[in-house]
Protein backbone atom coordinates (compact mmCIF):
# COMPACT_ATOMS: atom_id res chain seq x y z
CA UNK A 1 0.00 0.00 0.00
CA UNK A 2 1.51 2.83 -1.26
CA UNK A 3 2.03 6.98 -0.22
CA UNK A 4 -0.21 8.65 -2.66
CA UNK A 5 1.52 11.03 -4.78
CA UNK A 6 0.73 14.93 -5.39
CA UNK A 7 -1.45 14.41 -2.61
CA UNK A 8 -0.95 16.46 0.62
CA UNK A 9 -0.25 15.51 4.81
CA UNK A 10 -1.21 18.51 7.03
CA UNK A 11 0.30 19.14 10.62
CA UNK A 12 -0.83 22.24 12.39
CA UNK A 13 1.07 22.73 15.90
CA UNK A 14 2.19 25.50 18.10
CA UNK A 15 4.86 27.33 18.32
CA UNK A 16 6.57 25.57 20.76
CA UNK A 17 9.78 23.20 21.26
CA UNK A 18 7.42 20.45 22.67
CA UNK A 19 5.70 20.14 19.09
CA UNK A 20 8.96 19.86 16.98
CA UNK A 21 9.58 16.28 17.90
CA UNK A 22 5.56 15.17 16.81
CA UNK A 23 6.20 17.06 13.59
CA UNK A 24 9.08 15.50 12.77
CA UNK A 25 8.21 12.46 13.60
CA UNK A 26 4.96 12.51 11.05
CA UNK A 27 7.64 13.57 8.79
CA UNK A 28 10.13 10.78 9.08
CA UNK A 29 7.57 8.23 9.53
CA UNK A 30 5.63 9.50 6.26
CA UNK A 31 9.42 9.14 4.41
CA UNK A 32 9.77 5.12 5.57
CA UNK A 33 6.45 4.60 3.82
CA UNK A 34 7.75 6.06 0.78
CA UNK A 35 11.06 3.81 1.56
CA UNK A 36 13.25 7.12 1.32
CA UNK A 37 16.90 5.59 2.04
CA UNK A 38 17.83 6.63 6.09
CA UNK A 39 20.58 9.52 4.70
CA UNK A 40 18.07 11.28 2.73
CA UNK A 41 15.61 10.79 5.80
CA UNK A 42 17.32 12.36 8.12
CA UNK A 43 18.11 15.39 6.15
CA UNK A 44 14.66 16.33 5.64
CA UNK A 45 14.31 15.31 9.22
CA UNK A 46 17.01 18.07 10.23
CA UNK A 47 15.96 20.83 7.74
CA UNK A 48 12.24 20.40 9.12
CA UNK A 49 13.57 20.42 12.45
CA UNK A 50 15.35 23.52 11.88
CA UNK A 51 13.31 25.49 9.74
CA UNK A 52 10.80 24.46 12.74
CA UNK A 53 12.80 26.26 15.21
CA UNK A 54 13.42 29.50 13.40
CA UNK A 55 9.87 29.76 13.14
CA UNK A 56 9.62 29.65 16.90
CA UNK A 57 12.46 31.70 17.99
CA UNK A 58 12.23 34.46 15.08
CA UNK A 59 9.00 34.87 13.54
CA UNK A 60 6.94 33.96 16.53
CA UNK A 61 10.01 35.56 18.90
CA UNK A 62 9.42 32.66 21.55
CA UNK A 63 5.86 33.56 21.74
CA UNK A 64 4.20 29.85 22.66
CA UNK A 65 0.84 30.58 21.13
CA UNK A 66 1.42 31.25 17.12
CA UNK A 67 0.27 28.47 14.53
CA UNK A 68 2.90 26.71 12.41
CA UNK A 69 1.10 24.72 9.54
CA UNK A 70 3.12 21.97 8.08
CA UNK A 71 2.41 20.43 4.67
CA UNK A 72 3.95 17.55 3.37
CA UNK A 73 3.47 16.57 -0.18
CA UNK A 74 5.84 13.57 -2.41
CA UNK A 75 5.93 15.63 -5.78
CA UNK A 76 5.91 12.98 -8.94
CA UNK A 77 5.37 14.06 -12.73
CA UNK A 78 6.46 12.68 -15.83
CA UNK A 79 10.05 14.17 -16.43
CA UNK A 80 10.55 15.22 -12.72
CA UNK A 81 12.53 13.60 -10.10
CA UNK A 82 10.43 12.21 -7.47
CA UNK A 83 10.43 15.10 -4.71
CA UNK A 84 9.31 15.31 -1.07
CA UNK A 85 7.75 18.99 -0.51
CA UNK A 86 7.75 20.66 2.74
CA UNK A 87 5.64 23.58 3.24
CA UNK A 88 5.72 25.77 6.36
CA UNK A 89 3.62 28.85 6.91
CA UNK A 90 3.77 30.81 10.02
CA UNK A 91 1.38 33.92 10.55
CA UNK A 92 4.39 35.50 12.28
CA UNK A 93 6.71 38.15 11.60
CA UNK A 94 7.96 38.30 8.12
CA UNK A 95 11.55 39.64 7.48
CA UNK A 96 13.14 40.09 4.25
CA UNK A 97 14.26 36.74 3.12
CA UNK A 98 17.88 38.33 2.33
CA UNK A 99 18.39 38.48 5.56
CA UNK A 100 17.62 35.03 6.41
CA UNK A 101 21.61 34.18 6.67
CA UNK A 102 23.60 31.49 8.83
CA UNK A 103 27.06 33.29 10.60
CA UNK A 104 30.31 32.54 8.67
CA UNK A 105 30.67 28.90 9.61
CA UNK A 106 34.27 30.11 11.14
CA UNK A 107 33.24 31.91 13.69
CA UNK A 108 32.72 29.07 16.05
CA UNK A 109 30.51 30.28 18.60
CA UNK A 110 26.50 28.32 19.60
CA UNK A 111 23.72 29.53 16.88
CA UNK A 112 23.57 30.57 13.74
CA UNK A 113 23.65 27.76 11.94
CA UNK A 114 20.50 26.15 10.84
CA UNK A 115 19.91 27.65 7.65
CA UNK A 116 23.16 26.90 6.49
CA UNK A 117 22.29 23.37 7.26
CA UNK A 118 18.49 23.49 5.47
CA UNK A 119 20.69 24.65 2.24
CA UNK A 120 23.56 21.54 2.66
CA UNK A 121 20.53 19.39 2.63
CA UNK A 122 17.60 20.51 0.70
CA UNK A 123 17.71 21.35 -2.93
CA UNK A 124 15.27 24.31 -3.11
CA UNK A 125 14.67 26.84 -0.41
CA UNK A 126 11.96 29.46 -0.74
CA UNK A 127 10.85 32.27 1.46
CA UNK A 128 7.41 34.05 0.66
CA UNK A 129 5.58 36.63 2.16
CA UNK A 130 1.89 34.84 2.74
CA UNK A 131 -1.28 36.39 2.03
CA UNK A 132 -2.76 37.90 5.12
CA UNK A 133 0.50 37.82 7.23
CA UNK A 134 3.70 35.68 7.46
CA UNK A 135 5.88 33.41 6.07
CA UNK A 136 5.34 30.73 3.91
CA UNK A 137 9.18 28.34 3.35
CA UNK A 138 8.51 25.94 0.82
CA UNK A 139 11.62 23.66 0.68
CA UNK A 140 11.84 20.71 -1.89
CA UNK A 141 14.30 17.34 -1.61
CA UNK A 142 14.79 15.16 -4.62
CA UNK A 143 14.15 11.76 -3.64
CA UNK A 144 16.28 9.87 -6.24
CA UNK A 145 16.08 6.31 -7.02
CA UNK A 146 12.49 4.69 -7.18
CA UNK A 147 11.74 7.25 -3.98
CA UNK A 148 8.05 8.08 -4.15
CA UNK A 149 6.98 6.20 -6.78
CA UNK A 150 7.24 3.11 -3.91
CA UNK B 1 3.56 7.33 34.40
CA UNK B 2 6.84 7.58 34.08
CA UNK B 3 7.89 4.00 35.53
CA UNK B 4 9.94 3.01 32.48
CA UNK B 5 10.83 6.52 31.01
CA UNK B 6 14.67 7.20 30.62
CA UNK B 7 16.48 10.10 32.05
CA UNK B 8 16.76 12.51 28.94
CA UNK B 9 18.90 13.66 27.58
CA UNK B 10 22.01 13.14 29.79
CA UNK B 11 20.95 8.86 30.95
CA UNK B 12 24.10 9.23 33.19
CA UNK B 13 27.69 10.29 34.03
CA UNK B 14 30.13 7.69 34.71
CA UNK B 15 33.41 8.37 36.36
CA UNK B 16 37.00 6.28 35.14
CA UNK B 17 39.14 7.64 37.45
CA UNK B 18 39.23 11.67 36.65
CA UNK B 19 37.66 11.22 33.14
CA UNK B 20 33.77 11.66 32.99
CA UNK B 21 31.64 10.01 30.61
CA UNK B 22 28.29 11.86 29.67
CA UNK B 23 25.92 8.98 27.87
CA UNK B 24 23.11 11.14 26.04
CA UNK B 25 20.21 9.24 24.89
CA UNK B 26 17.02 10.16 22.61
CA UNK B 27 16.89 13.22 19.80
CA UNK B 28 18.09 16.50 21.09
CA UNK B 29 16.07 19.18 19.56
CA UNK B 30 15.20 22.41 20.73
CA UNK B 31 12.88 20.81 23.40
CA UNK B 32 15.67 19.36 25.15
CA UNK B 33 18.80 21.26 24.55
CA UNK B 34 18.41 23.53 27.29
CA UNK B 35 18.71 20.84 29.62
CA UNK B 36 21.32 19.16 27.68
CA UNK B 37 23.43 22.57 28.44
CA UNK B 38 23.39 22.88 31.77
CA UNK B 39 23.67 19.39 32.29
CA UNK B 40 26.82 19.03 30.15
CA UNK B 41 27.96 22.24 32.41
CA UNK B 42 27.10 20.56 35.45
CA UNK B 43 29.74 18.21 34.78
CA UNK B 44 31.86 20.55 33.66
CA UNK B 45 31.86 21.76 37.75
CA UNK B 46 32.65 18.69 38.75
CA UNK B 47 36.20 19.62 37.65
CA UNK B 48 36.85 16.08 35.89
CA UNK B 49 39.88 15.67 33.93
CA UNK B 50 38.04 15.25 30.70
CA UNK B 51 34.67 15.11 29.38
CA UNK B 52 33.85 12.46 26.77
CA UNK B 53 30.17 12.87 25.25
CA UNK B 54 28.65 9.44 24.51
CA UNK B 55 26.46 10.27 21.31
CA UNK B 56 25.96 6.33 20.10
CA UNK B 57 22.19 6.63 21.50
CA UNK B 58 21.40 10.02 19.85
CA UNK B 59 19.93 9.13 16.77
CA UNK B 60 19.00 12.41 16.04
CA UNK B 61 20.54 16.07 16.69
CA UNK B 62 19.82 19.66 15.05
CA UNK B 63 22.13 22.65 15.26
CA UNK B 64 20.61 23.70 18.94
CA UNK B 65 22.33 20.53 20.42
CA UNK B 66 25.11 21.54 18.47
CA UNK B 67 25.30 24.88 20.56
CA UNK B 68 25.28 23.14 23.44
CA UNK B 69 28.01 21.05 22.80
CA UNK B 70 29.90 24.59 22.03
CA UNK B 71 29.12 25.96 24.82
CA UNK B 72 30.61 23.06 26.56
CA UNK B 73 33.83 23.18 24.28
CA UNK B 74 34.09 26.99 24.87
CA UNK B 75 34.19 26.79 29.10
CA UNK B 76 35.80 23.42 28.76
CA UNK B 77 38.79 25.40 26.97
CA UNK B 78 39.35 27.97 29.57
CA UNK B 79 39.41 25.15 32.17
CA UNK B 80 41.65 23.37 30.23
CA UNK B 81 38.99 19.98 30.10
CA UNK B 82 39.36 18.14 27.07
CA UNK B 83 36.17 17.26 25.51
CA UNK B 84 35.32 14.90 23.37
CA UNK B 85 32.80 13.43 21.26
CA UNK B 86 32.18 9.74 20.70
CA UNK B 87 30.27 7.33 18.77
CA UNK B 88 28.40 9.43 16.65
CA UNK B 89 25.62 8.16 14.28
CA UNK B 90 25.98 8.23 10.78
CA UNK B 91 23.26 11.49 10.61
CA UNK B 92 24.95 13.46 13.65
CA UNK B 93 28.08 12.75 11.89
CA UNK B 94 27.30 13.99 8.80
CA UNK B 95 25.72 17.36 11.05
CA UNK B 96 29.12 18.06 12.10
CA UNK B 97 30.53 17.28 8.69
CA UNK B 98 28.83 19.99 6.96
CA UNK B 99 28.83 22.62 10.08
CA UNK B 100 32.46 21.88 9.39
CA UNK B 101 32.47 21.31 13.25
CA UNK B 102 34.48 17.98 12.48
CA UNK B 103 37.41 20.17 12.54
CA UNK B 104 36.67 21.51 15.36
CA UNK B 105 35.53 18.97 18.18
CA UNK B 106 37.94 15.87 19.04
CA UNK B 107 35.57 12.88 17.17
CA UNK B 108 35.99 9.27 18.05
CA UNK B 109 34.59 6.24 17.37
CA UNK B 110 33.70 4.70 20.59
CA UNK B 111 34.35 5.68 24.22
CA UNK B 112 37.06 3.42 24.28
CA UNK B 113 38.75 4.77 21.38
CA UNK B 114 38.28 8.39 23.24
CA UNK B 115 39.40 7.65 26.71
CA UNK B 116 42.38 6.15 25.36
CA UNK B 117 43.57 9.30 24.32
CA UNK C 1 10.30 21.87 27.84
CA UNK C 2 6.97 20.56 27.99
CA UNK C 3 3.97 19.91 25.61
CA UNK C 4 1.62 22.90 26.72
CA UNK C 5 -1.85 21.38 28.61
CA UNK C 6 -5.33 21.86 26.75
CA UNK C 7 -3.66 22.86 23.32
CA UNK C 8 -4.22 20.83 20.41
CA UNK C 9 -2.19 19.49 17.40
CA UNK C 10 -4.12 19.05 14.12
CA UNK C 11 -3.29 16.31 11.49
CA UNK C 12 -5.33 16.13 8.56
CA UNK C 13 -4.66 12.59 6.40
CA UNK C 14 -6.07 11.01 3.45
CA UNK C 15 -8.38 7.59 3.62
CA UNK C 16 -5.21 5.67 2.92
CA UNK C 17 -4.33 3.04 4.62
CA UNK C 18 -0.26 4.11 3.94
CA UNK C 19 -1.55 7.39 5.88
CA UNK C 20 -2.04 5.45 8.95
CA UNK C 21 1.35 4.81 10.15
CA UNK C 22 2.21 8.51 9.93
CA UNK C 23 -0.21 9.61 12.20
CA UNK C 24 0.44 6.79 14.87
CA UNK C 25 3.77 7.82 14.50
CA UNK C 26 2.84 11.69 15.43
CA UNK C 27 0.75 10.58 18.57
CA UNK C 28 3.50 8.01 20.13
CA UNK C 29 6.20 10.82 19.98
CA UNK C 30 3.26 13.30 21.14
CA UNK C 31 2.71 10.64 24.21
CA UNK C 32 6.22 10.23 24.79
CA UNK C 33 7.15 14.08 24.83
CA UNK C 34 4.39 13.93 27.96
CA UNK C 35 6.20 10.65 28.76
CA UNK C 36 3.28 8.69 29.23
CA UNK C 37 4.55 5.35 29.60
CA UNK C 38 4.91 2.78 27.19
CA UNK C 39 1.83 0.94 27.63
CA UNK C 40 -0.43 3.55 28.02
CA UNK C 41 1.45 5.21 24.78
CA UNK C 42 0.47 1.27 22.68
CA UNK C 43 -2.98 1.27 24.03
CA UNK C 44 -3.64 5.10 22.37
CA UNK C 45 -1.56 4.46 19.27
CA UNK C 46 -3.73 0.98 18.92
CA UNK C 47 -6.73 2.45 19.16
CA UNK C 48 -6.22 5.11 16.76
CA UNK C 49 -5.15 2.52 14.34
CA UNK C 50 -8.49 0.63 14.39
CA UNK C 51 -10.25 3.89 14.75
CA UNK C 52 -8.65 5.36 11.47
CA UNK C 53 -8.94 1.57 9.92
CA UNK C 54 -12.79 2.08 10.67
CA UNK C 55 -13.35 5.44 8.70
CA UNK C 56 -11.15 3.78 6.16
CA UNK C 57 -12.99 0.89 5.43
CA UNK C 58 -16.52 2.21 6.83
CA UNK C 59 -16.78 5.28 6.61
CA UNK C 60 -15.25 5.79 3.24
CA UNK C 61 -15.93 2.44 2.07
CA UNK C 62 -12.37 2.59 0.64
CA UNK C 63 -12.03 5.35 -1.06
CA UNK C 64 -8.75 6.75 -1.24
CA UNK C 65 -9.82 10.43 -1.55
CA UNK C 66 -11.81 11.22 1.95
CA UNK C 67 -10.04 13.38 4.36
CA UNK C 68 -9.66 12.47 8.10
CA UNK C 69 -8.92 15.29 10.79
CA UNK C 70 -7.17 13.62 13.48
CA UNK C 71 -7.21 16.17 16.94
CA UNK C 72 -4.92 15.47 19.69
CA UNK C 73 -5.28 17.55 22.41
CA UNK C 74 -4.09 16.66 26.57
CA UNK C 75 -6.65 17.68 28.59
CA UNK C 76 -5.28 18.66 32.17
CA UNK C 77 -7.68 20.82 35.04
CA UNK C 78 -8.05 20.78 38.74
CA UNK C 79 -9.67 17.71 39.58
CA UNK C 80 -9.57 15.66 36.52
CA UNK C 81 -6.79 13.03 36.12
CA UNK C 82 -4.55 14.06 33.36
CA UNK C 83 -5.88 12.74 30.02
CA UNK C 84 -5.43 12.53 26.45
CA UNK C 85 -8.02 13.53 23.94
CA UNK C 86 -8.02 12.01 19.98
CA UNK C 87 -10.87 13.37 18.19
CA UNK C 88 -11.09 12.01 14.26
CA UNK C 89 -13.69 13.67 11.98
CA UNK C 90 -14.40 11.99 8.67
CA UNK C 91 -16.89 12.97 5.93
CA UNK C 92 -18.04 9.90 4.65
CA UNK C 93 -20.69 7.89 5.72
CA UNK C 94 -22.26 8.32 9.00
CA UNK C 95 -24.10 5.25 10.49
CA UNK C 96 -26.34 4.63 13.79
CA UNK C 97 -23.43 4.16 16.69
CA UNK C 98 -25.71 1.47 17.86
CA UNK C 99 -24.38 -0.27 14.76
CA UNK C 100 -20.69 -0.19 15.78
CA UNK C 101 -19.89 -3.23 17.34
CA UNK C 102 -17.18 -5.92 16.78
CA UNK C 103 -18.17 -9.57 16.17
CA UNK C 104 -18.65 -12.28 19.41
CA UNK C 105 -14.92 -12.43 20.80
CA UNK C 106 -15.60 -16.64 20.35
CA UNK C 107 -16.89 -16.75 16.98
CA UNK C 108 -13.00 -16.54 16.05
CA UNK C 109 -12.74 -15.33 12.50
CA UNK C 110 -10.69 -12.62 10.47
CA UNK C 111 -11.72 -9.24 11.35
CA UNK C 112 -14.55 -8.26 13.55
CA UNK C 113 -11.74 -6.73 16.39
CA UNK C 114 -11.14 -2.68 15.97
CA UNK C 115 -14.22 -1.70 18.07
CA UNK C 116 -13.85 -4.20 20.85
CA UNK C 117 -9.97 -3.19 21.20
CA UNK C 118 -10.83 0.67 21.22
CA UNK C 119 -13.97 -0.06 23.81
CA UNK C 120 -11.02 -2.18 25.84
CA UNK C 121 -8.05 0.46 25.86
CA UNK C 122 -9.81 3.88 25.84
CA UNK C 123 -11.62 4.89 28.66
CA UNK C 124 -14.31 6.83 27.04
CA UNK C 125 -15.74 6.63 23.35
CA UNK C 126 -18.19 8.51 21.68
CA UNK C 127 -19.97 8.73 17.85
CA UNK C 128 -21.36 11.49 17.11
CA UNK C 129 -22.77 13.06 13.77
CA UNK C 130 -20.71 15.65 12.56
CA UNK C 131 -22.56 19.36 11.37
CA UNK C 132 -21.63 19.32 7.60
CA UNK C 133 -21.67 15.32 7.46
CA UNK C 134 -19.52 12.59 8.38
CA UNK C 135 -18.57 11.54 11.73
CA UNK C 136 -16.45 12.89 15.14
CA UNK C 137 -15.32 10.10 16.88
CA UNK C 138 -14.29 11.33 20.55
CA UNK C 139 -11.49 9.04 22.61
CA UNK C 140 -10.41 10.26 26.25
CA UNK C 141 -7.53 8.00 27.62
CA UNK C 142 -6.85 9.03 31.40
CA UNK C 143 -3.13 8.99 31.69
CA UNK C 144 -2.82 8.68 35.23
CA UNK C 145 0.09 9.66 37.76
CA UNK C 146 2.20 12.55 36.74
CA UNK C 147 1.26 12.11 32.81
CA UNK C 148 0.23 15.02 30.99
CA UNK C 149 2.15 17.27 33.67
CA UNK C 150 5.25 16.53 33.00
CA UNK D 1 17.06 4.98 -2.72
CA UNK D 2 16.22 1.68 -1.54
CA UNK D 3 19.89 0.62 -0.41
CA UNK D 4 19.11 0.20 3.19
CA UNK D 5 15.25 -0.83 3.09
CA UNK D 6 14.84 -3.80 4.47
CA UNK D 7 12.10 -5.92 3.39
CA UNK D 8 8.93 -5.78 4.82
CA UNK D 9 6.28 -7.12 6.37
CA UNK D 10 8.18 -10.67 6.51
CA UNK D 11 11.61 -10.29 6.30
CA UNK D 12 13.09 -13.68 5.49
CA UNK D 13 11.77 -17.27 6.18
CA UNK D 14 14.42 -19.64 7.20
CA UNK D 15 13.89 -23.86 7.46
CA UNK D 16 14.98 -25.79 10.46
CA UNK D 17 14.38 -29.21 8.29
CA UNK D 18 10.73 -29.14 7.91
CA UNK D 19 10.28 -26.32 9.88
CA UNK D 20 9.56 -23.01 8.65
CA UNK D 21 10.60 -20.14 10.47
CA UNK D 22 8.88 -16.76 9.32
CA UNK D 23 10.68 -13.01 10.77
CA UNK D 24 8.45 -10.21 10.76
CA UNK D 25 9.46 -6.79 11.00
CA UNK D 26 8.59 -3.43 11.47
CA UNK D 27 4.71 -2.43 12.34
CA UNK D 28 1.71 -4.84 11.38
CA UNK D 29 -1.26 -2.42 10.38
CA UNK D 30 -4.11 -1.43 7.30
CA UNK D 31 -1.17 -0.57 5.39
CA UNK D 32 0.47 -4.00 5.05
CA UNK D 33 -1.58 -6.65 6.27
CA UNK D 34 -2.12 -7.86 2.71
CA UNK D 35 0.92 -8.27 1.76
CA UNK D 36 1.34 -10.11 5.26
CA UNK D 37 -1.38 -12.09 4.91
CA UNK D 38 0.00 -13.44 1.02
CA UNK D 39 3.28 -14.01 2.29
CA UNK D 40 2.40 -16.35 5.18
CA UNK D 41 -0.26 -18.20 3.02
CA UNK D 42 3.18 -18.61 0.31
CA UNK D 43 5.36 -19.96 2.94
CA UNK D 44 1.65 -22.71 3.87
CA UNK D 45 1.79 -23.43 -0.06
CA UNK D 46 5.40 -24.62 0.56
CA UNK D 47 3.94 -27.55 2.60
CA UNK D 48 5.98 -27.07 5.94
CA UNK D 49 5.83 -29.56 9.03
CA UNK D 50 4.86 -26.56 11.01
CA UNK D 51 5.29 -22.61 10.75
CA UNK D 52 6.77 -20.75 13.40
CA UNK D 53 6.12 -16.74 12.97
CA UNK D 54 8.87 -14.76 15.12
CA UNK D 55 7.20 -11.35 16.05
CA UNK D 56 10.05 -10.30 18.16
CA UNK D 57 11.01 -7.76 15.71
CA UNK D 58 6.97 -6.25 15.52
CA UNK D 59 6.69 -3.14 17.94
CA UNK D 60 3.05 -2.72 16.85
CA UNK D 61 0.42 -4.88 15.40
CA UNK D 62 -3.57 -4.23 15.13
CA UNK D 63 -6.70 -6.20 14.17
CA UNK D 64 -5.60 -6.29 10.60
CA UNK D 65 -1.87 -8.06 11.18
CA UNK D 66 -4.54 -10.37 13.78
CA UNK D 67 -6.64 -11.04 10.89
CA UNK D 68 -3.71 -12.11 8.36
CA UNK D 69 -2.58 -14.73 11.34
CA UNK D 70 -6.01 -15.98 11.81
CA UNK D 71 -6.43 -16.53 8.07
CA UNK D 72 -3.12 -18.35 8.23
CA UNK D 73 -4.17 -21.03 11.31
CA UNK D 74 -7.23 -21.71 9.81
CA UNK D 75 -5.85 -22.83 6.79
CA UNK D 76 -3.21 -24.46 8.25
CA UNK D 77 -5.40 -26.16 10.32
CA UNK D 78 -6.93 -27.56 7.39
CA UNK D 79 -3.66 -28.99 6.31
CA UNK D 80 -2.81 -30.15 9.69
CA UNK D 81 0.24 -27.56 9.79
CA UNK D 82 0.73 -26.16 13.41
CA UNK D 83 1.28 -22.41 13.13
CA UNK D 84 3.02 -20.84 16.43
CA UNK D 85 3.77 -17.41 17.29
CA UNK D 86 7.26 -16.58 18.78
CA UNK D 87 8.56 -13.99 21.00
CA UNK D 88 5.54 -11.36 21.14
CA UNK D 89 6.49 -7.83 22.25
CA UNK D 90 4.25 -6.90 25.06
CA UNK D 91 1.82 -4.31 23.25
CA UNK D 92 1.40 -7.12 21.23
CA UNK D 93 0.87 -9.68 23.82
CA UNK D 94 -1.47 -7.44 25.32
CA UNK D 95 -3.67 -7.49 22.20
CA UNK D 96 -3.97 -11.41 21.73
CA UNK D 97 -4.87 -10.98 25.77
CA UNK D 98 -7.58 -8.47 25.10
CA UNK D 99 -8.82 -9.92 22.07
CA UNK D 100 -8.66 -13.52 24.21
CA UNK D 101 -6.77 -14.97 21.37
CA UNK D 102 -3.83 -16.14 23.24
CA UNK D 103 -6.21 -18.88 24.02
CA UNK D 104 -6.85 -19.61 20.20
CA UNK D 105 -2.75 -19.29 19.35
CA UNK D 106 0.07 -21.49 20.43
CA UNK D 107 2.27 -18.45 21.36
CA UNK D 108 5.95 -19.11 23.01
CA UNK D 109 8.56 -17.00 24.70
CA UNK D 110 10.89 -17.19 21.74
CA UNK D 111 11.74 -19.51 18.54
CA UNK D 112 13.67 -21.42 20.19
CA UNK D 113 10.59 -22.73 22.43
CA UNK D 114 8.28 -22.91 19.65
CA UNK D 115 11.25 -25.15 17.38
CA UNK D 116 11.16 -27.41 20.71
CA UNK D 117 7.81 -28.69 20.78
N1 LIG E 1 11.78 32.04 10.02
C1 LIG E 1 12.56 33.14 10.22
N2 LIG E 1 12.00 34.35 10.38
C2 LIG E 1 12.75 35.45 10.58
N3 LIG E 1 14.09 35.43 10.63
C3 LIG E 1 14.72 34.26 10.47
C4 LIG E 1 14.00 33.05 10.26
N4 LIG E 1 14.89 32.05 10.12
C5 LIG E 1 16.10 32.60 10.26
N5 LIG E 1 16.03 33.93 10.47
C6 LIG E 1 17.18 34.86 10.63
O1 LIG E 1 18.35 34.22 10.11
C7 LIG E 1 19.36 34.12 11.13
C8 LIG E 1 20.14 32.84 10.98
O2 LIG E 1 19.35 31.71 11.32
P1 LIG E 1 20.05 30.36 11.74
O3 LIG E 1 21.15 30.07 10.78
O4 LIG E 1 19.02 29.30 11.86
O5 LIG E 1 20.72 30.63 13.16
P2 LIG E 1 20.05 31.05 14.55
O6 LIG E 1 18.60 30.78 14.45
O7 LIG E 1 20.73 30.18 15.55
O8 LIG E 1 20.37 32.50 14.72
C9 LIG E 1 18.59 34.23 12.44
O9 LIG E 1 19.41 34.72 13.48
C10 LIG E 1 17.46 35.18 12.08
O10 LIG E 1 17.88 36.50 12.14
N1 LIG F 1 -16.25 4.51 11.43
C1 LIG F 1 -17.25 3.64 11.15
N2 LIG F 1 -18.25 4.00 10.32
C2 LIG F 1 -19.24 3.13 10.03
N3 LIG F 1 -19.32 1.88 10.51
C3 LIG F 1 -18.35 1.45 11.34
C4 LIG F 1 -17.28 2.31 11.70
N4 LIG F 1 -16.46 1.63 12.54
C5 LIG F 1 -17.01 0.41 12.69
N5 LIG F 1 -18.15 0.29 11.97
C6 LIG F 1 -19.05 -0.89 11.93
O1 LIG F 1 -18.76 -1.71 13.07
C7 LIG F 1 -18.34 -3.03 12.64
C8 LIG F 1 -17.28 -3.59 13.58
O2 LIG F 1 -16.03 -2.91 13.41
P1 LIG F 1 -14.70 -3.60 13.85
O3 LIG F 1 -14.89 -4.22 15.18
O4 LIG F 1 -13.61 -2.62 13.75
O5 LIG F 1 -14.45 -4.79 12.81
P2 LIG F 1 -14.24 -4.75 11.22
O6 LIG F 1 -13.90 -3.35 10.84
O7 LIG F 1 -13.10 -5.70 11.00
O8 LIG F 1 -15.52 -5.22 10.65
C9 LIG F 1 -17.87 -2.86 11.22
O9 LIG F 1 -18.00 -4.04 10.46
C10 LIG F 1 -18.80 -1.75 10.71
O10 LIG F 1 -20.04 -2.29 10.32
Amino acid sequence: MKIPPNKPIHLTILSVPAHVPVARAAVERFCRAMQVDEQTTGQIALSLDEALANIIKHAYGGRPDGLIEIEVMPLLSDGLPPTLQLRLRDRGRHVDPARIRSRDLDDVRPGGLGVHIIHQYMDRIEYRKAEGGGTVLTMLKRLGGSGGRS
Amino acid sequence: MKKDVQKRPIAAVRWEGQAAVVSVTGEIDLSCSGEFQDELLDVLDDKPGSITVDLSNVPHMDSSGIASLIKLLGRSRKASVPVRLAGLQKRVQSLFEITRLDKVFEIYPDVTEALAK
